[in-house]
């Protein structure tokens, strides 16, 4: 049964996407975020100029584009941690600019940093209790009578437990979060945000230092989430997890969108070969091509060293 | 030497009005510091206006002792939002100086001439504790037994005092097991992320400092009712200095941390000064005569705290895996 | 001129006529109030009593004289002349004495900002010991030019200089023991004010609680400077203030040690990793941060004598002015420092002067409203 | 105060014996307990007057003592208000069983601890206590103090500022209780004798500096000028002559906290000169200063070493008086030996006297001290001094004026 | 989480391992380190580089990586075992010591100082040898472009890619002899990535020994001489890139079948 909804989703959020124009701004049929026009600038320097962007409901979407393109800044425009110069844009139909993060966050659009925040001298386990919404425990009142929350944390427990076990993190479940590793901290912060059960999730480089065994298993993690109905926007340098998980792509370079469509299209359009993925995105270097840069970089040397001995 | 007097001293310390009132302080430091990470300076502040809340209302306005508690109460959750609105944006240390500042401002504004006729300038203000011993159940006459001896007003003042301590400490340990002080101690962490989980990260913030500024406040009410009297320069950043050490000694974010904390803090400086007296008393230290004990206590004092926290910068109850955590 | 004496309820005691130089007495039998009045029609020509009033109402004390007052003055004066009555230029006459002070007070507490600033930059430590080693300084001055009899100019030079010797053995000794330990900043913080506590008692055990001054250019007389008073060791200190504090600024943004200094505030790891000797260069942190905490000790007591407890009392002022301008930064110190000054000063223009510090507090916090990185400080980014 | 009032005592507890610390019955021991600034914002003033305190008791001892047994004295710390060490000290003097605690320095301290002291039974003797809540505060009647009478001594000066003609005065007054008690009687007589009190600054003595406290009377140009504080008058001295308002061209006044023979001596020659200040007490103070660097060489400043040796000559007396050591019972003879009978001005000939039968009046180096009911003393002696070009005031007063406090 | 199954052998026994590291330039023998008092983190692992190698290591999250080549560079405790470093013992030196000896360093996380510029930052990374600063500067602004426009640009409001290039960047500013990389490649573009790959190969090319720890594992193994697989502490595997690669057990457990192969 659950393999059969899975394709479900997959195949409508596919369908959905089959014959929109692959352009910039193209409007989805039913988008959960609607962006308009968000600039921001620091100095002279503009790093988010956005001018309209839609987010399709139940879909994973990627957004990619070089570093320093804006990824994160947009992201942080959207959720609330910075204040765009200008735009405005709406959250299921509801406006979002000026919200401050928490109310984003309640509203159901949660992201993650992509430089992690670990609560450190919170246990693994408590970072995960944290996330999860509408605790009766949270109240200052109830929180000093333990029978009124103590049902509810132990639902809260039970959940966080599972997503724990899914991202190897169970053996860590009472260590320090300061404690972890690098790659483990990325993945406590998707738990997290997970927790949080938001209908948007906005995931900014979750896959940046996690094992690729990992990741693999992770993926299908993801690809649940939109079969439970979530929406998921997620930033990633990771071409396979891109082609791999992806509805729809967006890339952005210098701030604005500069293309639209799915993984595939996209990968092989021009200008995002160009801008972003370099000319050995696609194909794993085979052995003569190994040879081949070698002997490039040889000669770079030789000549650098005829220069120093000049 | 004499050993008894030394003894029965330190012992009073160790339970005295001075460790009752500076455990309060920094039972409300903890919360804010130890929790919530909200290096709040300021809490003298929070003593200093239920004092004078209390004070002014009986003996200025001359309404009942229970009006001045009332009083004194509601000040210090006005000085919180006072306080908290512009300042619970900061980041941790210009928090720091900000409160230190406000502190200073309501000390200063209390000791004024300008406003001699309200607060009593630098004398402060007393005559406002009858209500309070009217209701004494203790009869006249020394409790205790020996080396430990008090009267009956002692008695009175330090069953309320740590009564109020066991509740404050029951509160703290109730809410800091709970989802809400996981808040708390979230904020204390990393606030964005907090943020990013949808908590109203100013609001828990808010609460941390009207509970730990109430909590603290208890001291303020303590220290008047047990001297009879409010003085400015008692609430100066001195105490809120002391009641920071008081916080680290027994271990930050621990729910008995402070009142551990204030009791060897009081030890250590009664027992220090009991032994360097006697010890100049009988001629065992020559190097100075008795009126220099009073700067070598403070002397060996200082070098105590250092030594305390050299080998033990935990404190008494912290934990050494949460400092190796955040060592720079 | 004609004087009567009447009792409070006004029956008449006695009528006196002044003698030559204008004094007169009368005997009185019984202690109490009585009213003095003096007959106006007997003043010498163009002269008045000064407030008009020509009635006093002294009581008299058992025992004790009771003088009583008429002062006079030119008649023509009855107008602006009165020496009171400049109103508007003597407002701003002293506002402008005041900016002056602003600048000088401001200055000294810079320079003692810079130390902590630095030492903060440096390790994170909010050491609360800085005003001890203010302090120190101005003693260790004091020792040299007092007891030893030198010169105070040669006098400074030497406390400056061991001052700093004492800031590098601070580190060597115990600091960096410390941070070797792995000791928290905010355990280190506490540690800090024990090391006050410390150094206060013993500068109490082996100076005296008393104030004590300078052998040179003590009560010096000040200069008239258009509208300022000043004197000339004021003048030169704030010279040298200044050219310590923007030397050390630039030292700190432009040379290699400088920027060492800064990255090891950042991230003490990785400046390792990048081939910084972490310890030595906290070490001159501190060598140099005590030299200049010493250096505003003298300055102070230069200009405000010497006490075991003059530098706690400026501690708070110190950080007012570190915080305002944006912790860390030494620029930020310095133009902190400066408005913490001012405003104690100017302030006073519409407030107490006991209140004087509310001033400059209440403008920190304001500033901090609205700048709440500082006025120099950047904020980090987020995410 | 102290004397009669334990009537309107309204607290149920009392000083009933029974509730109080053993030492309340007396031992035939007189305990004297100090209770004085050896740290804190105050420490300056600790050394003179231990040395006081240290001086009488020398003198007591080597005449035999009280009671036939040596006095024994113990020495503690009243810190300042900013720590509560003052309440622990007097655990510890209670603790050993002091009958009577020479202290605070500071009315603020006393404050905190009078309710605990007169409580166990004790006399609280304050050397330097000005704020006249002491004088209706609830004691039990076991409070007294031999503190400079403000009253007279703001009368005097006041009274000799207008006699040398200032019409107008500004006052610097430290702000405390002592600098506002005395700057306010000191602006009641400058009023009442015709002169303008054009601009009054009460500073606080922590202040960084007081360079916008002299501006502010600067802008007035007053005649004459009253420094009304302690040993920071030095800096304020230092501003005044930097903003060229020196002695010679106005008229500075002093008052007992900050006429000092060792303050100023550093200054250029002349910077006080003219210079007049009021100390109570009859003699001049150089004789009993010479007898205090015996028992203290470090001494630089001597405020209130004559208020403490005063204190302790005067319990010692009273206590020889009731023949007892009790706290209780010397209180209830304070009064009686203070005034009232044969005059003497030591403890050897005044236990003499009393060992005759006789009834004595104890006149102090701080002035006659006659306490009134409330445990002031009524009548003081305030001498005027002047400076010289050596920045110091002579040997001889002026002039010496006693009068009754009150009037 | 220290208990390693014993029952995991290690491909290759240790002697058998070591007998190559006759003439390494830096070699770890049985290194047990850790951060929290009785918790041990690498639990006895060697490893050795010779003259000229590139090193790859790979492994799960929290395996120990990171703590491995810190521990190399003495910012971790060493509880047990050696450092070695041309013959020289360098257990627990201080890491400026190891700079002036030639070793570079770029951490995992935390590799700028935030409130210094891009150019400041570089500036520090040729902290010892301040007179070759503008010629390397020239260089690697070469590499990364993006740097140069930006270079009075305070790193701490860098992207995290640009973060990335800057650490990259300031370790070679020195031109070290042996070089330890923690996930040098993360966070960056797909372009930069083959970059840094490169440039890592044309680096060692001339003569600088590489330690390399990747996430980006299958990259990292088609370009080093020999790479390590390291869990829980221990080196559970090692062998030649392409061995390692090729391994199906390796693939199962540490390389997934993401990327194409
Ligand atoms: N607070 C700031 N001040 C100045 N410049 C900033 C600030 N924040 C971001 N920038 C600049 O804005 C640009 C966009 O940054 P952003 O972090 O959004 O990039 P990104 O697309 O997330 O890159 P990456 O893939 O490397 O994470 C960058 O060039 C960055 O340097
Ligand atoms: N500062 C620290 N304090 C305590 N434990 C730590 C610390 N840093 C890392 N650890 C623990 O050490 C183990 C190894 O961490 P390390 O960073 O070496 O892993 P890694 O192999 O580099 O992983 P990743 O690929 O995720 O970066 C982890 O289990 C982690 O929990
Ligand atoms: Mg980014
Ligand atoms: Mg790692």
């Amino acid at each position: 049964m659950h393999a059969e909804t899975a394709t479900d989703r997959k195949a409508a959020a596919l369908a959905a996407f089959k014959d929109l124009p692959h352009e910039p701004g193209v409007a989805k049929p039913d988008p959960i975020l609607v962006v308009d026009n968000v600039v921001r600038r620091f100095g002279g320097l503009t790093a988010v100029d956005v001018g309209h962007v839609e987010v399709q409901r139940g879909s994973i979407t990627a957004l990619i584009g070089p570093n320093g393109a804006g990824k994160t800044t947009f992201f942080n425009q959207l959720t609330g941690f910075d204040t765009a110069d200008s735009g405005e844009w709406t959250f299921n139909g509801r406006k979002m600019n000026g919200v401050p993060a928490h109310k984003v966050a309640r509203a159901g659009m949660v992201r993650t940093f992509q430089l992690t925040k670990a609560l450190s001298r919170l246990t693994v386990l408590e970072n995960m209790r944290l996330g999860a919404q509408g605790q009766k425990g949270e109240n200052f009142w109830r929180a000093l009578i333990p029978g009124s929350w103590r049902g509810q944390e132990d639902q809260i427990t039970a959940r966080a437990d599972e997503l724990l076990a899914r991202f190897k993190l169970d053996a860590k479940r009472e260590d320090f979060a300061g404690s972890l590793s690098g790659g483990q901290r990325k993945l406590l912060e998707m738990a997290r945000a997970l927790m949080v059960e938001p209908e948007l999730v906005m995931l900014d480089e979750p896959m940046a230092g996690v094992n690729p065994a990992l990741t693999q298993s992770l993926l299908g993690h993801v690809k649940d989430l939109r079969e439970q109905g979530m929406s998921v926007l997620f930033v990633e340098h990771d071409m396979d997890m891109v082609r791999d998980i992806s509805d729809w792509v967006i890339v952005m370079a210098q701030g604005a969108v500069i293309a639209e469509g799915p993984p595939d299209t996209i990968m092989s359009d021009q200008r995002v070969i160009d801008a972003y993925l370099g000319a050995h995105h696609d194909a794993p270097l085979s052995e003569s091509e190994l040879e081949e840069q070698l002997h490039e970089a040889e000669e770079a040397l030789e000549a650098e060293i005829q220069e120093e001995s000049k | 030497m004499n050993w008894d007097i030394i003894l029965s001293t330190t012992l009073k310390a160790a339970i005295g009005v001075e460790t009752v009132w500076y455990a309060l302080a920094a039972i409300g430091i903890n919360i804010h510091f130890g929790y919530t990470g909200l290096l709040n300076f300021g809490q003298s502040a929070f003593l200093a206006v239920a004092g004078y809340g209390l004070a002014v209302t009986v003996t200025v306005i001359g309404l009942p002792f229970w009006i001045g508690i009332g009083v004194g109460l509601v000040a210090a959750v006005l000085l919180a939002f006072l306080l908290g609105i512009p300042t619970l944006r900061l980041r941790a240390d210009y928090l720091a100086i900000v409160t230190i500042a406000a502190a200073e401002i309501v000390r200063l504004i209390f000791r004024s001439v300008e406003f001699k006729s309200v607060f009593g300038g630098s004398d402060g203000r007393r005559g406002f504790s009858q209500g309070f011993y009217e209701i004494n159940p203790y009869a006249e006459g020394t409790y205790g037994f020996w080396p430990l001896s008090f009267n009956e007003r002692e008695m009175w003042v330090l069953t309320v005092g740590w009564v109020l301590i066991a509740i404050a400490c029951l509160i703290v340990f109730l809410l800091m097991k709970s989802p809400w002080g996981r808040v708390l101690k979230a904020i204390r962490e990393d606030e964005d992320a907090v943020r990013s989980l949808g908590k109203n990260v100013f609001s828990y913030k808010m609460q941390s400092l009207i509970l730990g500024g109430v909590l603290g406040c208890l001291g303020g009410f303590v220290y008047g009712l047990a001297t009879g009297s409010v003085q400015p320069d008692i609430f100066g950043t001195e105490t809120t200095f002391f009641a920071y050490t008081i916080v680290i000694l027994g271990g930050a974010a621990r729910v008995f941390g402070p009142v551990v904390g204030a009791s060897i803090f009081w030890v250590l400086l009664v027992l220090v000064n009991g032994l360097l007296s006697g010890a100049v008393q009988s001629g065992v230290i020559t190097f100075m005569d008795i009126t220099q004990v009073g700067p070598f206590r403070f002397l060996l004092v200082g070098l105590g705290l250092i030594l305390l926290l050299v080998y033990r910068p935990q404190g008494i109850f912290g934990d050494k895996r949460e400092l190796a955590i955040n060592a720079r | 001129m004609k004087i009567v004496v009447t009792t409070e309820s006004g029956q008449p005691v006695q009528e006196v006529t002044s003698n030559a130089q204008g004094t007169w007495e009368v005997p009185i039998e019984e202690p109490g109030q009585y009213k003095v009045t003096l007959d106006a029609a007997t003043l010498p020509q163009n002269m008045a009593i000064r407030g008009g009033n020509n009635q006093r109402a002294p009581t008299v004390y058992e025992g004790n004289p009771t003088t009583v007052l008429f002062a006079l003055q030119a008649k023509a004066a009855d107008g602006a002349a009165a020496p009171d009555e400049g109103g508007g230029s003597a407002f701003w006459q002293r506002a402008a004495q005041l900016t002056f002070e602003g600048f000088n007070l401001g200055l000294i507490i810079a320079l003692a900002a810079l130390g902590l600033s630095l030492i903060y930059g440096t390790t994170g430590l909010t050491n609360f010991a800085h005003g001890e080693l203010v302090t120190l300084g101005a003693l260790l001055a004091y020792l040299v030019n007092v007891p030893f009899g030198l010169h105070i100019v040669p006098a400074a030079v030497i406390a400056v200089m061991l001052a700093g010797g004492i800031g590098y053995a601070q580190d060597r000794f115990f600091w960096g023991q410390l941070r070797r330990r792995g000791t928290g900043i905010i355990a280190a913080m506490i540690v800090s004010i024990g090391v006050a506590l410390f150094m206060r008692y013993l500068f109490l055990i082996l100076f005296g609680g008393e104030t004590q001054a300078y052998a040179q250019y003590n009560a010096q007389a000040g200069l008239q400077l258009g509208p300022i008073s000043a004197t000339p060791k004021n003048l030169i200190s704030m010279g040298i203030e200044l050219i310590v504090l923007i030397a050390v600024g630039f030292a700190l943004l432009r040379t290699r040690t400088g920027k060492a200094a800064r990255a090891v505030a950042d991230n003490p790891a990785l400046a390792a990793s990048s081939g910084i000797n972490v310890d030595r260069i906290i070490r001159i942190i501190w060598t140099g941060g005590g030299a200049i905490a010493a250096l505003a000790g003298v300055m102070l007591g230069l200009s405000q004598n010497l006490k075991f407890t003059m530098g706690q009392e400026l501690l708070l002022l110190i950080f007012a002015g570190v915080t305002l301008g944006g912790l860390g930064t030494a620029f930020g110190a310095l133009i902190g420092s400066i408005i913490v000054g001012l405003f104690i000063q100017v302030s006073t223009l519409w407030i107490p002067p006991e209140l004087k510090n509310v001033g400059a507090l209440a403008v920190l916090i304001l500033v901090l409203l609205f700048r709440p990185q500082g006025i120099l400080g950047r904020r980090e980014r987020i995410g | 105060g102290g004397g009669s009032d334990t009537a309107s005592q309204s607290t149920p507890s009392s000083a009933a014996p029974s509730s109080a610390a053993p030492a309340a019955e007396g031992d035939g021991t007189l305990t004297l307990g100090t209770l004085l600034p050896q740290t804190g914002s105050l420490a300056f003033l600790g050394p003179p007057e231990f040395a006081g305190v240290d001086l009488a008791v020398k003198e007591i001892n080597e005449a035999g003592g009280v009671l036939g047994k040596d006095v024994v004295k113990i020495h503690t710390d009243s810190g300042d208000t900013t720590t509560n060490i003052a309440s622990q000290s007097v655990d510890n003097l209670l603790a050993q069983k002091a009958d009577a605690i020479i202290g605070a320095a500071s009315s603020s301290v006393s404050e905190t601890v009078i309710d605990k002291i007169t409580g166990a039974g004790v006399i609280q003797f304050s050397p330097a206590n000005t704020s006249d809540t002491f004088t209706t505060i609830a004691d039990k009647g076991l409070y007294f103090r031999t503190s400079p009478p403000d009253k007279l001594q703001g009368r005097v000066l006041g009274d000799l500022i207008v006699a040398d003609g200032n019409a107008t005065v500004a006052i610097m007054a430290m702000q405390d209780s002592y600098g506002t008690g005395l700057a306010d009687q000191v602006v009641k007589t400058v009023q009442d004798g015709g002169a303008e009190v054009v601009e009054r600054v009460d500073y606080d003595p922590k202040a960084a500096d007081f360079a916008a406290d002299i501006a502010k009377i600067k802008a007035k140009n007053p005649a004459g000028i009253v420094l009304i504080g302690f040993e920071e008058t030095a800096k304020v001295i230092n501003e005044l002559v930097k903003q060229g308002l020196p002695a010679d061209k106005h008229k500075w006044y002093m008052v007992d906290g900050n006429t000092s023979n060792t303050n100023y001596v550093d200054m250029p020659k002349g910077t006080l000169k003219g210079v007049k200040g009021t100390i109570p007490g009859a003699a001049s103070p150089e004789d009993f200063q010479k007898k205090l660097l015996e028992v203290d060489g470090d001494l630089e400043d001597f405020s209130y070493a004559p208020e403490s040796y005063d204190a302790a000559n005067l319990i010692a007396l009273a206590a020889e008086a009731a023949k007892s050591d009790s706290g209780t019972a010397i209180a209830a003879k304070l009064a009686e030996v203070s005034k009232g009978g044969e005059k003497c001005d030591s403890f050897p000939t005044c236990v003499e006297l009393l060992k005759a039968g006789k009834d004595i009046d104890y006149d102090g180096v701080s002035g006659p001290v006659e306490f009134n009911d409330a445990g002031d003393p009524a009548v003081a002696t305030i001498g005027i001094y002047e400076y010289g070009d050596d920045n110091k005031y002579g040997t001889k007063a002026v002039e010496y004026r006693t009068g009754n406090i009150e009037g | 989480m220290n208990a390693v199954p014993e029952s995991k052998a290690a491909v290759t026994d240790r002697s058998d391992h070591l007998s190559g590291a006759e003439n390494a330039v830096l070699r770890c023998d049985e290194l047990i380190a850790g951060y929290l008092p009785g918790v041990n983190i690498l639990n006895g692992s060697d490893l050795y580089v010779g003259d000229g190698e590139l090193i790859g290591i790979i492994g799960p999250n929290g395996a120990g990586k990171s703590t491995l080549l810190k521990a190399m560079f003495g910012l971790v405790d060493i509880r047990s075992g050696t450092v070695t470093l041309k013959g020289e013992d360098i257990t627990n030196m201080k890491a400026h010591q190891l700079v002036s000896r030639g070793v570079g360093y770029v951490p995992q996380t935390n590799n700028v100082f935030p409130s210094l510029t891009i150019e400041e930052n570089l500036e520090m990374g040729a902290f010892q040898a301040p007179a070759k600063f503008k010629e390397r500067f020239e260089f690697v602004c070469e590499l990364f472009p993006a740097l140069k426009e930006r270079r009075k640009q305070r790193a701490g409001s860098l992207s995290g890619g640009e973060r990335q290039m800057v650490a990259m960047a300031r370790a070679l500013m020195t031109e070290p002899s042996v070089l330890l990389l923690d996930e040098p490649s993360a966070g960056l573009s797909p372009k930069l990535q083959d970059l840094v790959f490169l440039q890592a190969q044309q680096i060692n090319k001339a003569g600088v020994t590489i330690i390399m720890v990747e996430q980006n594992a299958r990259r990292c193994l088609q370009i080093c001489h020999r790479g390590y697989v390291l869990d829980q502490g221990r080196n559970a595997y090692t062998g030649t890139g392409r061995q390692l690669a090729d391994d199906p057990k390796v693939i199962e457990l540490y390389l997934g079948t993401l990327a194409r192969a």
